[in-house]
């Protein structure tokens, strides 16, 4: 993993988030700083293309709303166009190769590592948390870990991640943009209170 | 026709009130008219009132498919006001301003003009460059508007939201004090009563459902209640004005959205005024009985449905809650919505049409109530002399060709 | 409120969408030669039916695709959805289907 | 009786727990009740009818009923200053400890009101009595509208905010249950089985609906106790995992797509210590359901007759609720007044509960059926054919009189006429299913002769209307519907279901009610007051008085004496409305027509409405990755759309307007420092990205060189100025695109829909990277030496990096995009770093800047800095009809391109007119004198009456400190052919001269912003 520049610093670190813990935690919230993220336009009815980028790690899920978990993990966001999430740091080599792979074609490779910041949500309530400001069935039989949807929390736009989380539950990422960050965190910290919150840095 | 007052109240007092005759007669539609009017809104009264008393037209009828007064006139939250930016609407919403101050003597019909002042909040100080220009425009215009600042505001309306640390706190306020509200019901039902006493026949469950159009004059309309035949045809129908185009063969640059509106149960009145909000996004009154009386935005698709989403309820007493806090705990006693018909450049239409002896007046939007008595007024004039009044000259349909439009937005944003 | 799926996504609520108007307008092919009145049809003038309305949506809040939905504007009942490009739908060839049952 | 403090509590029986002793107030009195009570059955065991004025006559009112459709028993609920809430039903308020409550629409109190005299002179008060009165003269409308308004109202808001939290969720499932009643909780349970997501609401503490009111030795459900038949169904539901029950849950509204609005209520119940402050007081459920069962139960109608409001008299099947639900009789001897059957029962309880029934009033001669025959048995006296002509008692019923009807019921058969003292009259006019949410959800409503009621007819969602509310008598068929409706709901979500036998319960058929909509008395119909609309005071009269004045139509009616359009909207009286309305026409009920049912079903708070919305998140406060500098700085903010923007940065003691010149001045004199974050950014690539531009800006983007910028103006199809911003060429298929800071996301929209709809064949992608950079503005004659300092890779010579240039390289050791831009006529630079980087790199640029003592300047400032240049701001010197030629902006409209968006209505005969509106300068004569933004500028200097001619306004007015003296830019007609002329601004109290310029007022040439 690239060395991380400490002169940056994540949308949330104005917050100085404190640690808090309740008990019983229904809610688990924290940020997820510097995840590298690329977004990706292009015609993946180009097989070529479409294999070039499987040679570098970067596999596009074969069902709308889908992601393909990877080191390089690819999130469906339109019929033409995914979001590439790395580890910090390793957006750049993303950029670099991938623009390679598609040289010639038309395509769009953006960073937008600083565009967003993610916001991991979980615990047993999450989901009700999440319900008090999203329009989405987040039923688990309806948007099981390894979905993904762009909608609304609250008054904010947002993409929407489920993952499964340590115990085997599911736990959801919030990708959201960098100047709704810290309205959105209060917003989930506030409405978190009924069921107890924990946030973990 | 029988006097409406005191006297005659107490008089039929005595007698149980068993012996007040009809308001306004239900006949059998004529099988010819020299003016049929098509819409038995205000508008539509309105108009058959003043052709009947300031053109001599008495052979007019009002076709109204359903019960007059049944349309936006009865759904609207019965805001008056005059404060518009241009000189032409001005001209317009002050002209029918000065009728509502007669109205009620003039119609022997109390419809409660209550001028208890028009507040539109500015929010910063962008809102109030705007909000500037208006008045200083309609002052010239010989409007009445004044500036209230910050406290002026809250000390004319102590139930607003003062607290400076809000998103968005109130900054100052224009105030038109002749502005207020007004009651919707008797205003249909005075302009029927009046225009009924003068010889117009007011036909109610009578559906337009085509025109008759002979070498491009208008010769009469087809109804449910059969053919009526008519020298010139007004047509006032708000929301469907674009389907009686479409009859007539006739594109209009209009487009119908639902607009929704709702009360709270009465309470104690502690809101004595009018109060809007742009940035906020919505507006509110008490009415005589203690309701509050709110409204917001159109909802942003074409609907005929009188219906509308929920989502623009919520916002709206979002809206309302972070304006009046102390509202919080008072319940939502009714919702409903109308179907307005909106122009691009949020002005409406009032003119000869290509065919002729049609007329139409329609494109009113989210403002039409406060414009009734003018736009009868003189739509009755466009209608008995074949042409405009000076007044509604500028609304024309050819405006959208030329692009001499009267780009209201501004003062017509938060819809009323 | 209205559910609306949007042809990529999926069924979703209203809110995530905003309506862009009428669809299936013609821009005139050389604006310079269009008359004042012709153009004004196309810049301003509606068909703003009381039935069948094919028009415009976008998923602004999700994929941002534009789309085509044909809706009665009178029931607000959802007839068709379907991509750009397509030809607008027609009523009486295609069986109606309320996407709020549909769902 | 119990006797003790509650001497009409029976000693056992009902729901509510013994164990639990509440004390509770009304207007001051302490009473005790018992948990699980409801204030009005709490209030009954202690002998209290009275509890309300009404609306219009300030008449003594009771409680009619034991639900959401009380007319009457409205009280206020007091638990402090913040948290009054008005209009509460006595009916549906459960008791707490200290529940403080007080009745309304009284003065000074309930027992002596001096709105009384309204009853007395209530011959001058008919229906629509103000639209004849109060018209002279019309100058004293605005008095008489104050004294009116003084009577107006009932419940008082409270006079603080809301301290409570409220919530939203959403919720979507495969089935939702409006109402937990036999019929609901059955099609919930076999939905269930099937294994189907269900949501369960109802509006009570607990589930069960009617039979919480069945006796405990009431009709077995297949050999079960009523109550252990619910117990187990709640049971299995707890246990099956996709079920919610919601109680205390009100389906308030159905919209389109079978979206529903719940309302629950969290805390309502408790009392303030047990209630965590990080609760909600109530919920509001967003819920999309596949399929909907309706099952919301009918609430009965009372009868129209002279004095039927009186206190004391009680709706039977409420009677029947408090008996067996809440062991509390509601007299000692009570009469029983009925068209129908379902009243016998509450007859046969309250005898045998030892109450004295000393006469069941029946309108039908010949009354029939299994339970009526039971009240015979029971000895029962029955006045049959017999109806109420006259009640006593004015604060309690004391008594009535009872007639004979003729044979058709409209008069009374002389002679045949008895009295019957009482304390009690309860009374039964048949039932109303709840159709609200059926109608709501567009069903087309079906009209039941022989019931008198409004049914379900066909659905338009994917519904199913169960029970009551589908007009079902009989507790078997409610079961056996609901068990029907389960399964079919669960077929049609592609479930298995099995579908139970229908129950076996063993209870008497029922004959068909009497219709007699009104009934007689009282003879002059001056001294009559028979209610048909309790909470607006309206009677029967008032709606033949309509009718007699040509308010024919159902909705005039209505309209004309309010009935119907009071809290209760209508749910006891409507059926009576309509059905009086059409004996007085002369027509049938269908014909008359039936008036929509609007949501909400009943009252719902504003605050559950607006959920956690109001205050701090209202709407999100964006802000810059710079932000916490300029707060540690000093920084006043401003609202820009939803950003937070410096303002401008006071040092101690400053003003505004010193702040802002200090930050003008040096921004020109050597350094300034602004944070542009917030500009629109939109990357758009491909390899038509130039044509792309070419279309949608007017001007020519072709040849546009790489590491070159362009300022371009967007416009609409109606040739209006839309949005303005410079976009730069990174590579031959590449462009970085800037937008204002407030059209940002609209622009984005507009390129899509442009892209998308109108031009697909174009290869070009867009995507929005406002927020991945952060944007510093450097801008002064010393910003070149700064960047020399801080830049590596870049050669920051005039003619290697010219003006109108971008270059890549690093600042601060940053990687960075450097634009030599300037919206301020000044050497400029625009750093663009990743925003992770933005404070970073900005500190880094303050520190080496101290040495020219650099100065962060605000929004205020930069307006000042591009106003001395003349360049406008999208939104300030355009308000949506202005064109770029309006502008004086011809320079950017590309004469060669034969279109782009906009292009055609640039030359309507309107649009070419010389005498629209263009933008100019105007100087004033004082240089201090800062004219009004907005002001209207007219020719003459005494300005005549008005219509006063305006030839235009002042767009934007400031003090610059550089020109040294005030400036303003202003839209005048035909004003660029008036350069030198003098016009006045006017003013309410004055004119102020002012002379037009051209709208440059500080280096016209240019020459600093190349240097």
């Amino acid at each position: 993993m690239v060395e991380m520049d400490a002169r940056r610093r994540s949308a949330l670190a104005p917050l100085k988030l404190a640690p808090a813990t309740a008990d019983p935690a229904g809610v688990r919230l924290s940020e997820l700083a510097h995840l590298g993220k690329v977004n990706l336009r292009f015609d993946s009815a180009d097989q070529d293309a479409v294999a070039a980028l499987e040679a570098l790690g970067i596999q596009l899920p074969g069902e709308v709303n889908g992601v393909v978990a990877a080191d390089r993990r690819v999130l469906w966001l339109g019929p033409d166009e995914w979001l590439i999430v790395t580890a910090p740091g390793e957006e750049g080599a993303v950029l670099q190769q991938a623009s390679q792979a598609l040289a010639g074609r038309h395509h769009a490779l953006t960073d937008l590592t600083d565009n967003y910041t993610t916001i991991r949500v979980a615990g047993p309530s999450a989901e009700a948390l999440l319900a008090k400001g999203c329009p989405l069935d987040l039923h688990g039989s309806v948007f099981p870990a390894g979905r993904v949807a762009q909608s609304l929390i609250g008054a904010v736009d947002m993409i929407l991640e489920c993952l499964v989380d340590g115990a085997g539950g599911r736990m959801f990422l919030i990708f959201v943009r960098r100047s709704f960050a810290q309205y959105t965190w209060d917003w989930l910290a506030d409405g978190a209170l009924e069921f107890g919150l924990t946030i973990e840095v | 026709m029988p006097k409406y007052s005191i006297f005659t109240l107490a008089r039929n007092a005595l007698t149980g009130h068993e012996r007040w005759t009809e308001a306004w007669r239900s006949p059998p539609p004529k099988d010819h008219y020299d003016v049929v009017i098509v819409g038995g809104g205000g508008h539509g009264l309105a108009t058959a009132y003043y052709l009947a008393k300031e053109h001599g037209v008495r052979n007019v009828a009002v076709l109204e498919k359903g019960w007059i007064g049944g349309g936006n006139t009865g759904r609207n939250t019965t805001i008056v006001r005059s404060n518009y930016l241009y000189d032409e609407s001005g001209a317009l919403y002050e002209h029918s301003l000065k009728l509502w101050e007669g109205l009620t003597r003039e119609l022997n019909f109390n419809v409660m003009f209550s001028q208890r002042g028009v507040m539109n909040l500015a929010h910063d100080h962008h809102e109030a460059r705007d909000l500037k220009r208006r008045i200083h425009a309609n002052r010239l215009n010989g409007i009445d508007a004044e500036w209230l600042d910050r406290d002026a505001v809250l000390k004319f309306c102590p139930v607003l939201n003062g607290d400076p640390n809000i998103r968005y706190p109130v900054y100052g306020a224009t105030l038109q004090r002749r502005g207020g509200t007004a009651r919707h019901d008797a205003v249909a039902w005075g302009y029927a009563r009046g225009a009924d006493a003068l010889g117009v026949d007011i036909i109610q469950n009578c559906e337009v459902t085509g025109f008759d159009i002979d070498r491009g004059r208008i010769a009469g309309v087809q109804t449910s209640r059969g053919a009526i035949k008519a020298r010139k045809v007004g047509v006032v129908v708000a929301g469907n004005a674009g389907v009686l185009a479409k009859m007539a063969g006739l594109r209009l640059p209009i487009e119908t959205h639902p607009l929704q509106a709702l009360v709270s149960e009465p309470l104690k009145p502690v809101m004595h005024t009018v109060v809007m909000s742009n940035a906020v996004h919505a507006y509110c009154s008490q009415s005589d009985k203690g309701e509050l009386v709110i409204g917001a935005g159109a909802d942003l698709y074409v609907s005929y449905a009188q219906r509308g989403g929920f989502d623009v309820i919520e916002e709206t007493l979002t809206a309302i809650v972070e304006m009046f806090p102390i509202f919080s705990r008072v319940n939502m006693m009714r919702q409903w919505a109308g179907i307005v018909d909106i122009c691009p450049d949020a002005s409406p239409i009032i003119a000869k049409m290509p065919v002729a002896g049609l007329y139409f007046n329609c494109g009113w939007g989210t403002g039409g109530f406060k414009a009734t008595p003018g736009s009868g007024h003189v739509f009755a004039h466009t209608i008995a002399n074949d042409q405009p009044h000076p007044i509604n000259a500028p609304f024309t349909l050819e405006r959208f060709a030329s692009g001499a439009l009267v780009a209201e937005h501004g003062a017509a944003a938060v819809a009323h | 409120m209205m559910q609306i799926t949007c042809p990529w996504c999926g069924p979703r609520d209203q809110r995530e969408f905003r309506c862009g108007g009428e669809a299936h307008i013609k821009r005139p092919a050389d604006p310079a030669s269009t008359d004042e009145a012709a153009w004004a049809d196309y810049v301003f003038m509606r068909t703003n039916p009381k039935g069948t309305h094919r028009e415009l949506w976008n998923h602004v809040h999700g994929c941002r695709r534009w789309f085509n939905m044909a809706r009665d504007t009178v029931s607000d009942r959802i007839l068709a959805v379907y991509a750009i490009g397509e030809p607008p739908f027609d009523p009486d060839a295609a069986p109606a289907t309320s996407e709020g049952a549909a769902q | 009786m119990s006797g003790g403090n509650q001497p009409y509590r029976l000693a056992e029986g009902g729901r509510i727990d013994r164990s639990r002793a509440i004390a509770f107030t009304f207007d001051g009195t302490e009473y005790e009740g018992y948990a699980g009570d409801t204030l009005a059955s709490a209030l009954l065991a202690n002998g209290v009818h009275r509890v309300a004025r009404s609306f219009k006559y300030h008449r003594q009112r009771g409680i009619l009923t034991a639900g959401a459709e009380e007319p009457n028993a409205l009280v206020e609920v007091w638990r402090d200053r913040a948290r009054t809430e008005p209009n509460r039903r006595a009916t549906q308020q459960e008791l707490f400890d200290g529940l403080a409550t007080r009745s309304q629409n009284r003065f000074p109190s309930l027992g002596f009101d001096v709105g009384a005299w309204t009853d007395k002179l209530s011959p001058l008060f008919p229906a629509g009595f103000y639209y004849k009165t109060f018209k002279w003269p019309s100058s004293l409308w605005m008095t008489y509208e104050r004294v009116i308004r003084r009577a107006a109202g009932q419940g008082r808001a409270p006079s603080r905010p809301d301290p409570d939290r409220y919530e939203h969720a959403y919720a979507h499932c495969d089935l939702l249950v409006a109402g937990g009643g036999p019929a609901g909780l059955a099609a919930a349970l076999v939905a269930a089985r099937a294994g189907a997501r269900v949501i369960i609401a109802d509006e009570q503490a607990e589930p069960g609906g009617s039979l919480l009111s069945y006796p405990a030795d009431g009709p077995e459900i297949g050999g079960r106790p009523a109550a252990v038949w619910l117990a187990d169904v709640l049971t299995e539901l707890s246990t099956l995992p996709e079920v919610r029950v919601l109680p205390r849950t009100t389906v308030f509204g159905y919209y389109d797509h079978n979206f529903l609005g719940l309302v629950e209520r969290v805390t309502d119940h408790l009392a303030p210590p047990n209630i965590a402050a990080e609760l909600p007081r109530q919920r509001l459920w967003k819920v999309r359901a596949r399929q909907v069962v309706l099952a919301t139960g009918a609430v009965e109608r009372s009868l129209v007759f002279p004095d039927n409001d009186r206190p004391g008299i009680m709706l039977a099947s409420a009677a029947r609720t408090y008996l067996n639900r809440y062991a509390v009789t509601p007299g000692k001897r009570a009469v029983v007044f009925t068209n129908n059957d379902s009243a016998y029962r509450t007859a046969i309880g309250l005898a045998e509960a030892g109450v004295d029934v000393p006469a069941i009033i029946d309108l039908r001669p010949n009354p029939g059926g299994g339970l009526v025959d039971q009240a015979r048995q029971l000895g029962l006296p029955m006045l049959a054919g017999y109806s109420v002509s006259a009640v006593s008692g004015r604060s309690r019923v004391s008594g009535l009189q009872a007639v004979r009807l003729s044979a058709d019921g409209t008069g009374i058969m002389p002679g045949l006429r008895t009295e019957v003292t009482c304390d009690t009259l309860l009374i039964s006019g048949g039932w109303n299913p709840l159709v609200s949410l059926f109608s709501q959800s567009r069903g087309k409503l079906a009209f039941d002769a022989a019931a008198g009621a409004y049914v379900p007819g066909t659905s338009t969602q994917e519904e199913r209307s169960v029970g009551a509310c589908r007009g079902t008598v009989g507790l078997r068929d409610c079961i056996a519907e609901g068990y029907a409706a389960g399964a079919e709901a669960a077929e049609h979500l592609g479930l298995s279901a099995k579908r139970p036998p229908d129950p076996d319960i063993d209870e008497p058929a029922q004959t068909d009610p009497r219709l007699l909509w009104s009934l007689p008395g009282k003879g002059a119909s001056g001294r009559r007051r028979a209610f048909v609309d309790y909470q607006s005071d309206v009677m029967d009269k008032d709606l033949k008085l309509a009718l007699r004045e040509g308010y024919r139509s159902i909705e005039h009616v209505k309209r004309y004496t309010t009935a119907g359009m009071g809290v209760d909207q209508g749910k006891i009286g409507n059926m009576n409305v309509l059905g009086i309305v059409a004996d007085t026409v002369g027509a049938d009920i269908p014909s008359v027509g039936v008036t929509t049912f609007r949501q909400p079903y009943s009252g719902i708070a504003f605050g559950a409405v607006a959920g956690r919305a109001p205050g701090k998140f209202l709407s999100p406060v964006r802000t810059t990755p710079m932000h916490e500098w300029h707060a540690a700085h000093g920084a006043v903010f401003e609202n820009v759309g939803q950003w937070k923007r410096a303002w401008y940065y006071p040092r101690k003691g400053e003003t505004m307007r010193n702040a802002v010149n200090r930050e003008v001045a040096a921004a020109r004199a050597s350094l300034g420092i602004m944070d542009a974050s917030t500009l629109g950014k939109i990357d758009v690539r491909g390899p038509d990205a130039a044509e792309f531009l070419n279309r949608v800006y007017t001007n020519a983007w072709i040849k546009l060189g790489i590491g070159r910028c362009r300022y371009g103006l967007m416009l609409g199809e109606d040739g209006m100025v839309m949005d303005d911003g410079v976009t730069t060429r990174l590579a031959d298929d590449h462009f970085h695109m800037t937008t204002t800071t407030g059209g940002a996301a609209a622009v984005m929209s507009w390129l899509e829909l442009w892209l998308q709809t109108e031009w697909p064949d174009l290869k070009v992608y867009l995507t929005s990277t406002t927020e991945q950079w952060a944007v510093i503005g450097l801008c002064g004659p010393n910003s070149r030496r700064v960047m020399e300092e801080l830049t590596e890779g870049i050669d920051l010579s005039a003619e290697a990096f010219p003006h109108m240039a971008m270059r890549e390289g690093r600042v601060a050791d940053i990687p960075a995009r450097v634009f030599r831009i300037s919206f301020t006529g000044e050497l400029s630079y625009e750093v663009n770093v990743p925003a992770a980087y933005g404070q970073a790199a900005w500190e880094a640029i303050w520190n080496a800047g101290r040495p020219f003592d650099i100065t962060a300047y605000g929004t205020e400032a930069m307006h000042v800095l591009r106003a001395e240049k003349g360049f406008v701001i999208v939104g300030q010197e355009t308000d949506g009809t202005i064109t770029p030629i309006d502008l004086g902006m011809d320079w950017i409209v590309s004469k060669k391109k034969p279109d782009f968006i906009g292009r055609r209505s640039l030359f309507r005969s309107d649009t070419v007119r010389e005498d629209r509106k263009q933008l100019v300068g105007l100087l004033t004569e004082d240089q201090n004198e800062v004219l009004e933004e907005g002001a209207q500028i007219i020719d003459e200097e005494a300005p005549p009456a008005p219509p006063v001619p305006m030839i235009g306004h002042v767009t934007s007015s400031y003090y610059s400190p550089n020109v040294g003296r005030s400036i303003a830019l202003a839209l005048v007609k035909r004003g660029r052919a008036r350069e030198g002329e003098r016009v006045y601004v006017s003013m309410p109290d004055r004119t102020i001269p002012v002379t037009i310029t051209r709208p440059v007022f500080y280096d016209p040439e240019g020459a600093r912003q190349n240097g």
